[in-house]
């Protein structure tokens, strides 16, 4: 399936878009979703095992399947306060 | 127990003045503020302006969340977190974080507790530019 | 440096807003501060209204010399200490202190280590005025 | 000589008046003034053990000496905050 992940700070800015569209299976587990993400550019490749996986705006473990998800994000380090 | 939370992020200056006069309650005896605030050094670099961006809906979840905990952990009779978003010049403050108790320890805990939890679950970024004109996001590595 | 200490005793309601509109200092990069509010209860006993006396200029004194050691020990580029005198009504503040610096840490550390010696060695009394009319003075003995 | 002490809160409270005028040699130690002052009545002498003196504005050892002192003070335990 086509999924679409959104996309914040360095990485919305390295990639050019506040979400990027991935093809993966419906079942997908999280860690999936991150390996493909880090595919995407060199940058991504550096950056994403750093980032953390939400699925409908939580965090989620690597095992955790997007299937049914209606939202995926990827949450790089934060750095709020 | 809802109604003592208060939690926002906010797209301009935050209203500190209006936050903190809404404080009396026969049952605090302790109240205590943070404001973070951009600073124009960080090591040898200086700093013009700070930009701050958010997954609204999950920050906004999650900073609640970190005020349910302290709640759950400290004896804590209100608590108020506000994040500002966008740009917070050098000299403005980007978050207020407060809380009361009938103790003042407890209020002294929660403080340093929650900012040190804000600044690492919640899915806030900020950009730094520099009087250089570089401009860099900040995504601390935990080690 | 002392025009950074801010150290006063005062007989009327403590104003918070006005020392927080002066806050913005480029190298600051947090702000805390602290109230210590009269409060109705303590243990079982049911408070009206406090009473402070102190010894004023020894304590006037007194808070400067915390001041000063505050900023020797921590990283701070601002502290304030207000200490009201007379009754302070439940819910009011009868101390507020306050302090920025580059970093949180230092003032967070800083707020509390200043809260504890002041009520240590301040020569400041409070007497309770306990709702069944009965008024007792507060000594406490260090163990 | 004749030393005025100031008082405070409870101390203050229990003699009646915000001074006390004591009879102690000229080079008396703070111990001993303590000592005096512990002699006027029952409760001045459960609270004075609990008591620091303050002699020109500053707290001073047992073995200090009022000699040339501008002002002594009985300071009871301090509760401000």
């Amino acid at each position: 399936m086509s999924l679409n992940v959104l996309l914040f700070a360095a990485a919305r800015d390295d990639i050019g878009s506040d979400y990027v569209e991935i093809d993966v299976p419906d079942n997908a587990s999280a860690a999936l979703v991150m390996s493909k993400l880090s595919e995407l550019s060199p940058f991504m490749a550096e950056l994403v095992p750093y980032c953390r996986l939400a699925i409908d705006e939580r965090y989620a473990d690597a095992s955790a399947s997007i299937q049914g998800a209606r939202e995926v994000a990827l949450i790089p380090p934060v750095s709020g306060g | 127990m809802s109604s003592r939370l208060q939690i926002e992020l906010v797209d301009d200056r935050i209203a500190v003045r209006s936050w903190i006069d809404d404080a009396s309650d026969p049952d605090v005896g302790a109240i205590a503020w943070f404001l973070g605030v951009t600073r124009r050094n960080t090591g040898d670099r200086v700093t013009d302006t700070l930009f701050y961006e958010a997954h609204r809906p999950m920050a906004k979840k999650g900073l609640e969340v970190l005020a349910n905990l302290a709640c759950e952990q400290f004896d804590l009779r209100r608590v108020v977190i506000i994040h500002r978003l966008g740009e917070v010049p050098v000299g403005q403050a980007s978050v207020l974080v407060g809380c009361s108790s009938p103790h003042r320890k407890d209020s002294f805990d929660a403080l340093a507790w929650m900012m040190d939890e804000l600044k690492r679950v919640v899915p806030i970024w900020k950009r730094e530019c520099y009087a250089d004109g570089t401009t860099e996001w900040v995504h601390p590595v935990e080690s």
